[in-house]
């Protein structure tokens, strides 16, 4: 579903991405993996279209590469960026409203009654403004705004940062419900618990390259891959 | 040693409309504690930072430091004070560099005040307090590179170097590790116990594994209410806990 | 007196929605995009001089439609083309390149149309009395105002509830990437936002044109005047600026329609009328009237600055 | 932005500008002798002064005011009862050399009390509260008539007051040598301001005034005092002009003069010290002298800004510091050729701009549209449309070959040396 | 002395007020032109020199010193009093200070009374009649109608030029005897009011049927347009009504009740047969065909100063032009008029006239033009001048 072929990125002179091949197929979700800073959000960015993307990109059999940002999500990517990026002037349906494509529409797995029923704290909040809304609550935010689009396929950058545990734990059943509607998911992550436990495949990035692929099972037989490119 | 009480917050509330989101929360840090908030997401954390720091106003109760009535001054009074806080979202001096960060954090303290006849740069103490923070913090070599290019990890220590660098003898810190891998998490710790030593911490942390490495108390925080405080030990087998907060995956 | 009150409140409604007019198009654009944009009331100019050209050939019936459409295409290409540039520096540079912008069209309004008035009229359908009202004649005209500022109204109103341009914007202005990364096409709303409020400052610009004097001096004279009734009104707000409107179209009325100063209703007391509060106890509320709105402004801002309706602080 | 990274030691080098300055400056007057050149130096100084004022609050502060010639006109008015008085005394009093220091107190006076309520907020909130202020007194000053003169103004004599040093001020001269002393004194005094505790924090709340409690400093504080200092300094250029003008009107405190000092400021560069000095010299100059040269004056004004804006958002000094930077840098490397080629483009584009304007100045405003005209020094008939289509060649040409040959010609080679896109 | 003789012309050339700078400068260039044709002055051109002060008092203090610098000594202004009190306030510092380049103003419309008392100089010449003496004729024909005239309003704008009006007008209802009472009196900012309706309330409240006002352009206009489209049934008896831009902005609305007193208008030449004159009015017209002939003072300005210099015989000895114009006398195409030694002011007879779509010419091409109502001669368009004068 969605394809990535020799991608580069660079911010000003620095060369972050160097010719990554990576793909995510409908249903299934894929964790990536990595050190801090190799460059897994920047990824996402440039798929979305954020950083100017120098190589290929396809989705759903079309090339993205080169497309707007607002074209890209309209192929059908979501993303929720690592630092949330909430509206802070809007309140919390605003902010979920600008979710939707057009507006009150929203796709049928995801409507704004099912994203109150699983996260009721967001109906209680809901005229409030969206920067007083505690962090947690931000992450969950952003994530149903992306869900609101009703993409086939969502970037997830860190979605379990700053998260209570127990909340965490929705977070992954979320995860898996939208590989189960048929979404992809690509999924940023630092916890390596979380990730293996709901990946179905795992790719790991070290110098800008994807460095490994493989299923969760044979990473975690494998100390030495993650020795040498997830831990110091 | 004594107990003497660094932070009391007696019957403290606040409601934003006619949500209340703090309602009648008790807490005591002790003098020279490194004590961790922990609590779901929205309990009401941050909110409790910010009523302590005097971001915001307080709907009732009263909350004391070292014994003097802090609650409803503003910010740059409570600090002052001896209190001060990091964000849980990086605030800094985004144009200024590292030493300028740092610097700006020490003027008040070393009592320039709002002085316009005195140069900054001609005080010896702001400079030297401000490289010997720099070094504790690690950020020598960026030194003079402006705060925004730093990296996440650097900024948060910087962060928590501005933080400290006041000297205040009350830190709070909201979410110091968040967004960090493992690793980088470890150093802040570390960087956490070098700096703060002997004053009194009060640090709001999800992450399980830097709230046991870290505390000598732990309260936690549900629905606007310390449902519990105690050392880690008792907070770990506290089913109460387990139930609100750290739900069925405990690592 | 009941005179003076009833006809404050009906000529400051009338006054009021003639500022209103002017003022809603910046309502958009400064209230909602943030753009401090001096050149509105260039934009008002260059609607009364293209209804008053097009006019000549089409009547002025065709013009009133003309004529906005032609200024908010103008709007759409120096945001296209210059102020979409200038945004990302910040306000200030945007502040400026409108400053510089009114000059501009200024000039060129004179070099076009020349510095004297041009004979800018209402049709002769309009020029009918409408009502007589305490002995004051209303002409056909008068109404036509109120009505194309209900439509104004609307329209904006429209604009605002019925698509999510505002939300755009307002999300834009903090996080423009992730506006665009929702599937959001930001800078074509950016330019229909501006375009549209441009329109609208023409179409005030068609009908104020007539009311007022159509010369190269008319965009002066409108000066801050509409940036008091945004800012009153509170930013981004559009019952905001209507209300605005009418409050200082109603009490500018009021105080110009009474004779009053401190030294009549309360007694010289012996206060001579020289130094400074002497001469304040002997003005008379006439000469007040015109620096009202300023007065109001810094009053309102002093004690709630977001504005009346505002909902946030810019 | 802020070039606040202090020099550390004083190093004597970088020391030069105060030294050469001054030295041009007093250089200047004898190059440029008539009386209105010196008069026009006169206005560069105070204008200097007054753009430099205004810069601790735009710059430094991050205060957006539409309003500072409330604080310049106040204190020229104060300053000038004064003259006034000791013109009355028959020329005894204070001497005239530190009328500007009672032009300061009064700028101060009316910083503190317009402060109090107008510093709480920065932002739009503060822009506009100076927008009402500036017309409030702005109003006054033609209502109260007996403090201001009303719109006459009012009228002293620099030469019928006492001097310290016993100079005649009657000739223009000897008031300009006086402008660059206060100049100079008001220049370093702003200049070390910055390099305070209050001038570090000012700019610490202009970044992040929510940081700035955290580190115990009140926000409202810190702009209360730089807005009064710089008040102050304002009214010290009020004070000043009331020596080289010796009359002082509405004009003085009017929307003209706030936003002069707004555009000269921010077209010199609000990130750098010697911005508001370049913006404020250069806008004195172009108002004065450009109107002498074309009709078309204005719509040059309204063109120039528009580009500057648009071109060199960081100001003319910016551009030049960054060009400078560049260029140091290396990264002139390999295409000063292009740099220069767009510069060259980009002047041949803007001398054809400027021949269609004074062809259709020519055509549209004089009685005689077909009167011959001399345009660059060639003369033309603007009813032939020759002329128009060279022009409009001219100007097609540059700004042509400039946008869609230079500067994909520069963007290629800078993008051949980093091999980026852009950040 | 070789060359041209220079004269600048300090106006408004760009900005808000530029229409106004830029008629008076066609009025000056067409004047000198004319008389070029006839062989200018001692056989030297007249040059017309323009510079644009932007309506702002300080710039024409530089303006004035620019002159000096270009060796130009002879300057002219008229829009805004406020300019010319700081304009004669440079030229007398100038000519006290800079003994050998001294410089002459000539004011050709700045009708502030003070520049002909109290702040009156020798250096400056007023070829425009005072407000005073404005109001003085005004009042006079006011006298000679008051058994129509009932109740007056003065509405006036709010600085000198329009506070002078509202006292003295007041005080001339009683010294004249004109039987009619002020029933109201309103000061309002200059240029600012956008919408006159409130005023006109208070005039129809206070029933009024004679309006006095010394407003002049778009003050004027919307004032008259807003009298007009409610309906007041009054007259408006007006300084500038025939002013630029005033004309084309009221049109056939203020037929019958816009009145203004001027030293001259287009009919008036045709009502006395000044052939010579109206030829002169129709080859400007046929020039600039956007504006009329208006300034008859630059007419009378440009012929005394011409007339002094040829006195003189050089154009470089200030002081004596001063003397030689100092209480000329001058056959202008209106009557006799002379420049009072004392203070400087021009006495003139004046026009009353009122606006008349029937009039041969119209004004701005708008349709209307001025019908002479009463001629005011020299007697009663004179006022005492309280001038104490310094002459060197
Ligand atoms: N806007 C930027 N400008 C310059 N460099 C940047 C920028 N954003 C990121 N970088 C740099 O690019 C590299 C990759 O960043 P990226 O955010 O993609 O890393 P990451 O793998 O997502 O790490 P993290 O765990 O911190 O989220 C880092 O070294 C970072 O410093
Ligand atoms: N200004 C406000 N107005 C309305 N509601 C608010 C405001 N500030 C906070 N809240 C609400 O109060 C609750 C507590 O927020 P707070 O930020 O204190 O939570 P927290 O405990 O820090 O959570 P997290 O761990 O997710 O950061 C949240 O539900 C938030 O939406
Ligand atoms: C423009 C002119 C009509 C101004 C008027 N003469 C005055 O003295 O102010
Ligand atoms: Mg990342
Ligand atoms: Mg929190």
């Amino acid at each position: 579903m969605l394809k990535i072929q020799d991608l580069h990125a660079y911010y000003g002179k620095s060369h972050v991405l160097r010719g990554a091949n990576m793909t995510v197929n409908r249903g299934e979700i894929v964790s990536l993996l990595g050190r801090n800073g190799v460059g897994r959000s920047t990824l996402c960015k440039a798929v979305m279209g954020l950083v100017p993307p120098v190589g290929h990109i396809e989705f759903d059999g079309k090339t993205i590469s080169g497309k707007q940002s607002h074209e890209i999500a309209h192929a059908g990517i979501g993303y929720v960026p690592e630092d949330r990026a909430i509206f802070p002037g809007l309140s919390v349906v605003q902010n979920l409203e600008l979710g939707m494509k057009k507006k009150g529409q929203t796709g049928e797995k995801w409507t704004l009654d099912k994203v109150y029923e699983w996260f009721p704290r967001l109906k209680e909040r809901e005229h409030t403004p969206a920067e007083v809304l505690s962090g947690g609550e931000q992450q969950m935010l952003s994530m149903f705004r992306a869900l609101m689009g009703d993409p086939q396929c969502i970037l997830v950058d860190e979605p379990t940062e700053g998260l209570a545990p127990k909340v965490v734990a929705d977070v992954a059943a979320i995860l898996k419900q939208m590989a189960e509607d048929g979404l992809a998911v690509l999924l940023v992550e630092q916890k390596l618990s979380i990730a293996l436990d709901i990946a179905d495949r795992i790719y790991i990035m070290g110098d800008g390259n994807i460095v490994y692929e493989g299923t969760p099972e044979e990473l975690k037989n494998n100390p030495e891959i993650r020795k040498e490119w997830l831990e110091v | 040693m004594t107990t003497r009480n660094a932070l009391e917050l007696k019957g403290v509330k606040k409601n934003f409309g006619r949500a209340e989101i703090i309602r009648g929360l008790n807490l005591e840090v002790h003098e020279h504690e490194r004590h961790v908030i922990i609590g779901p997401n929205g309990a009401g954390k941050s909110t409790m930072f910010n009523l302590i720091s005097g971001r915001m106003k307080v709907s009732d109760g009263s909350i004391k430091l070292f014994g003097n009535d802090i609650h409803n001054l503003p910010a740059h009074k409570v600090n002052r004070m001896g209190l001060s806080r990091s964000f849980q979202v990086t605030n800094l001096f985004q144009n200024m560099t590292v030493m300028e960060n740092l610097r700006c954090s020490l003027l008040w303290s070393e009592g320039h005040k709002y002085a316009f006849w005195k140069s900054v740069m001609g005080q010896q103490a702001v400079t030297d307090r401000a490289y010997e923070l720099a070094e504790r913090l690690n950020l020598t070599e960026q030194a003079e590179i402006p705060a925004s290019l730093l990296t996440y990890a650097q900024q948060r220590s910087l962060e928590i170097g501005c933080t400290v660098a006041s000297g205040a003898k009350v830190i709070l810190l909201d979410e110091p590790t968040a967004g960090m891998s493992r690793t980088e998490a470890n150093d802040v710790i570390q960087l956490i116990q070098r700096m703060t030593g002997e004053n009194t911490l009060v640090v709001v942390e999800h992450d399980l594994s830097v709230v046991f490495e870290l505390a000598d108390r732990i309260s936690v925080l549900v629905y606007g209410e310390i449902i519990a405080t105690g050392t880690p030990e008792e907070i770990r087998n506290n089913a109460a806990v387990q139930e609100a907060y750290l739900g069925t995956e405990v690592h | 007196m009941l005179e003076t009150i009833a006809y404050s409140i009906f000529n400051g409604v009338l006054y009021g929605t003639l500022l209103f007019m002017m003022s809603s198009g910046l309502t958009l654009i400064f209230g909602m995009m943030g753009v401090l944009n001096f050149a509105h009331a260039s934009f008002y100019m260059l609607g009364a001089y293209f209804a008053y050209t097009f006019g000549l050939g089409t009547g002025f019936w065709v013009a009133l439609f003309l004529a906005p459409i032609a200024v908010g295409a103008m709007g759409a290409l120096v945001e296209r083309y210059g102020l979409r540039r200038v945004h990302q520096y910040g306000h200030v540079p945007e502040l400026l390149f409108t400053f510089g912008l009114a000059y501009v069209i200024e000039e060129l309004v004179a070099l076009f149309w020349g510095t004297v008035p041009v004979a800018y009229k209402a049709p002769a359908a309009l020029n009918t009395t409408a009502f007589t009202m305490f002995g004051l004649d209303y002409s056909w005209f008068k109404v036509f105002i109120l009505l194309v500022a209900v439509a104004m109204f609307v329209g904006l109103w429209a604009l605002i509830k019925k698509t999510r341009a505002g939300l755009i914007i307002q999300g834009a202005l903090s996080r423009p990437d992730m506006v665009g990364a929702l599937g959001h096409n930001v800078p074509m709303v950016f330019t229909l936002v501006f375009a549209f409020g441009c329109a609208l400052a023409g179409l005030g610009g068609v009908v104020g044109g007539i009311h007022f004097v159509t010369d190269p001096g008319m965009a002066f004279m409108m000066g801050p005047i509409v940036f008091v009734v945004v800012v009153l009104g509170g930013l981004g707000s559009v019952p905001g600026a209507l209300v605005a409107s009418l409050i200082i179209g109603i009490l500018q009325t009021f105080f110009l329609s009474v004779n009053f100063s401190l030294a009549d209703s309360i007694g010289t007391l012996g206060i001579e009328n020289s130094g400074f509060f002497g001469v304040l106890w002997h003005m008379e509320a006439t000469r007040i009237a015109p620096v009202l709105p300023f007065l109001l402004l810094v009053l309102t801002l002093i004690f709630r600055p977001r504005g009346l309706f505002g909902k946030r602080e810019a | 932005m802020a070039t606040n990274t202090a020099a550390g030691s004083t190093n004597l080098l970088k020391l030069w500008p105060w030294v050469v300055v001054p030295l041009v400056a007093i250089v200047l007057p004898f190059l440029f002798d008539s009386g209105h050149a010196i008069n026009l130096l006169s206005h560069m100084g105070v204008a200097i002064i007054f753009a430099l004022s205004y810069n601790m609050l735009l710059g430094n502060t991050g205060l957006l005011s539409f309003g500072h010639a409330v604080y310049y006109g106040l204190g020229a008015y104060v300053a000038m009862h004064l003259l006034r008085s000791i013109n009355d005394a028959g020329g005894e009093g204070l001497p005239i050399e530190l009328l500007p220091l009672v032009g300061a107190g009064a700028g101060l006076f009316f910083g503190i009390i317009f402060g109090t309520f107008s510093v709480r907020r920065a932002g739009v909130v503060f822009a506009m509260i100076t927008l009402g202020l500036g017309a409030l007194v702005h109003s006054s000053s033609l209502m109260f008539t007996d403090f201001f003169g009303g719109e006459a103004g009012l009228f002293g004599y620099r030469d019928e007051a006492p001097s310290l040093f016993g100079v005649d001020y009657a000739p223009s001269r000897n008031v300009y040598f006086l402008v660059v002393a206060w100049a100079m004194i008001a220049a370093i005094l702003i200049y070390l301001l910055k390099k305070t505790p209050l001038g570090w924090m000012a700019n610490a709340v202009r970044d992040n005034p929510e940081r700035a409690q955290f580190v115990g400093y009140d926000p409202t504080i810190v702009r209360f005092i730089q807005f009064a200092l710089s008040a102050m300094f304002a009214g010290l250029a009020g004070g000043l002009f009331v020596i080289t003008d010796e009359i002082v009107n509405d004009e003085a405190v009017n929307a003209l003069t706030s936003g002069a000092v707004l555009l000269g400021t921010y077209i010199g560069g609000i990130g750098y010290f010697i911005g508001p000095i370049v913006g404020g010299t250069l806008v004195t100059f172009l108002e004065s002298s450009l109107s002498a040269y074309t009709e078309a004056w204005v719509l040059y004004f309204g063109l120039m800004f528009i580009a500057i804006v648009m071109f060199a958002p960081m100001g003319l000094v910016g551009i030049v510091h960054t060009q400078y930077l560049n260029w140091k840098a290396g990264g002139w490397k390999g295409n000063t050729g292009a740099r220069l080629y767009i510069l060259l483009t980009g002047l041949v584009g803007i001398f054809g701009l400027v021949c269609v304007i004074e062809l259709a100045y020519h055509y549209f405003r004089s009685w005689d549209p077909s009167a011959p005209f001399a345009l660059m020094g060639v003369t033309v008939d603007a009813t032939n449309a020759l002329p128009w289509l060279v022009s409009f060649g001219i100007a097609i040409i540059g700004f042509g070959l400039m946008l869609f040959h230079g500067n994909p010609m520069l963007k290629r080679k800078l993008g051949a040396k980093s091999d980026g896109g852009k950040a | 002395q070789e060359g041209p003789i220079r004269i600048s012309y300090i106006e408004p050339l760009s900005g808000p007020f530029a229409n106004v700078g830029d008629a008076g400068l066609k009025h000056f260039r067409f004047a000198a032109e004319k008389m070029n044709e006839q062989g200018g002055i001692l056989g030297r051109d007249i040059e017309i020199v323009a510079m644009d002060n932007k309506q702002s008092p300080s710039e024409s203090v530089q303006l004035v010193q620019r002159s000096i610098d270009e060796g130009i000594n002879f300057v002219t202004q008229g829009n805004g009093s406020n300019v010319a009190g700081a304009m004669v306030e440079a030229v007398d510092r100038n000519n006290r200070r800079n003994e050998d380049n001294k410089v002459l103003y000539l004011n050709y419309a700045a009708v502030d009374p003070a520049l002909t008392n109290e702040r009156c100089s020798f250096y400056h010449f007023r070829f425009d009649a005072a407000s005073d003496i404005k109001l003085e004729a005004l009042s006079n024909y006011m006298k000679s109608r008051d058994d129509e005239i009932d109740k007056i309003f003065l509405i006036n704008q709010d600085y000198s030029h329009g506070q002078f009006i509202s006292k003295r007008m007041k005080e001339l209802v009683d010294e004249k005897g004109i039987e009619a009472e002020i029933v109201g009196d309103v000061l309002h900012p200059i240029a600012q009011v956008r919408d006159f309706s409130p005023y006109i309330s208070r005039i129809q409240q206070s029933g009024a049927d004679t309006v006095v006002s010394g407003n002049w352009g778009n003050d004027l206009s919307l004032l008259v347009r807003a009298i007009d489209s409610a309906g007041l049934d009054v007259n408006i008896y007006t300084y500038y009504g025939g002013g630029l831009g005033t004309p084309a902005a009221v049109g056939p609305r203020g037929e019958g009740i816009l009145y203004q007193i001027t030293e001259w208008h287009a009919d008036v030449n045709v009502d006395e047969g000044l052939t010579e004159y109206e030829k002169w009015f129709q080859e400007f017209k046929e020039r600039y065909p956007e504006i009329d002939w208006y300034y008859h003072r630059i007419y009378n300005q440009m012929h005394m100063l011409k007339a002094a210099i040829e006195e003189v015989g050089n154009a470089e000895d200030i002081d004596a032009i001063a003397r030689a114009l100092e209480g000329m006398e001058f056959e202008s195409q209106t009557g006799t008029i002379t420049m009072r030694a004392q203070d400087h002011q021009i006495l003139q007879p004046m026009y009353m006239s009122v606006m008349d779509t029937n009039a041969k010419y119209d004004a701005d091409n708008s349709g209307v033009g001025f019908r002479t109502v009463a001629n005011i001669p020299v007697e009663q368009a004179t006022v005492d001048t309280t001038c104490d004068m310094r002459r060197p």
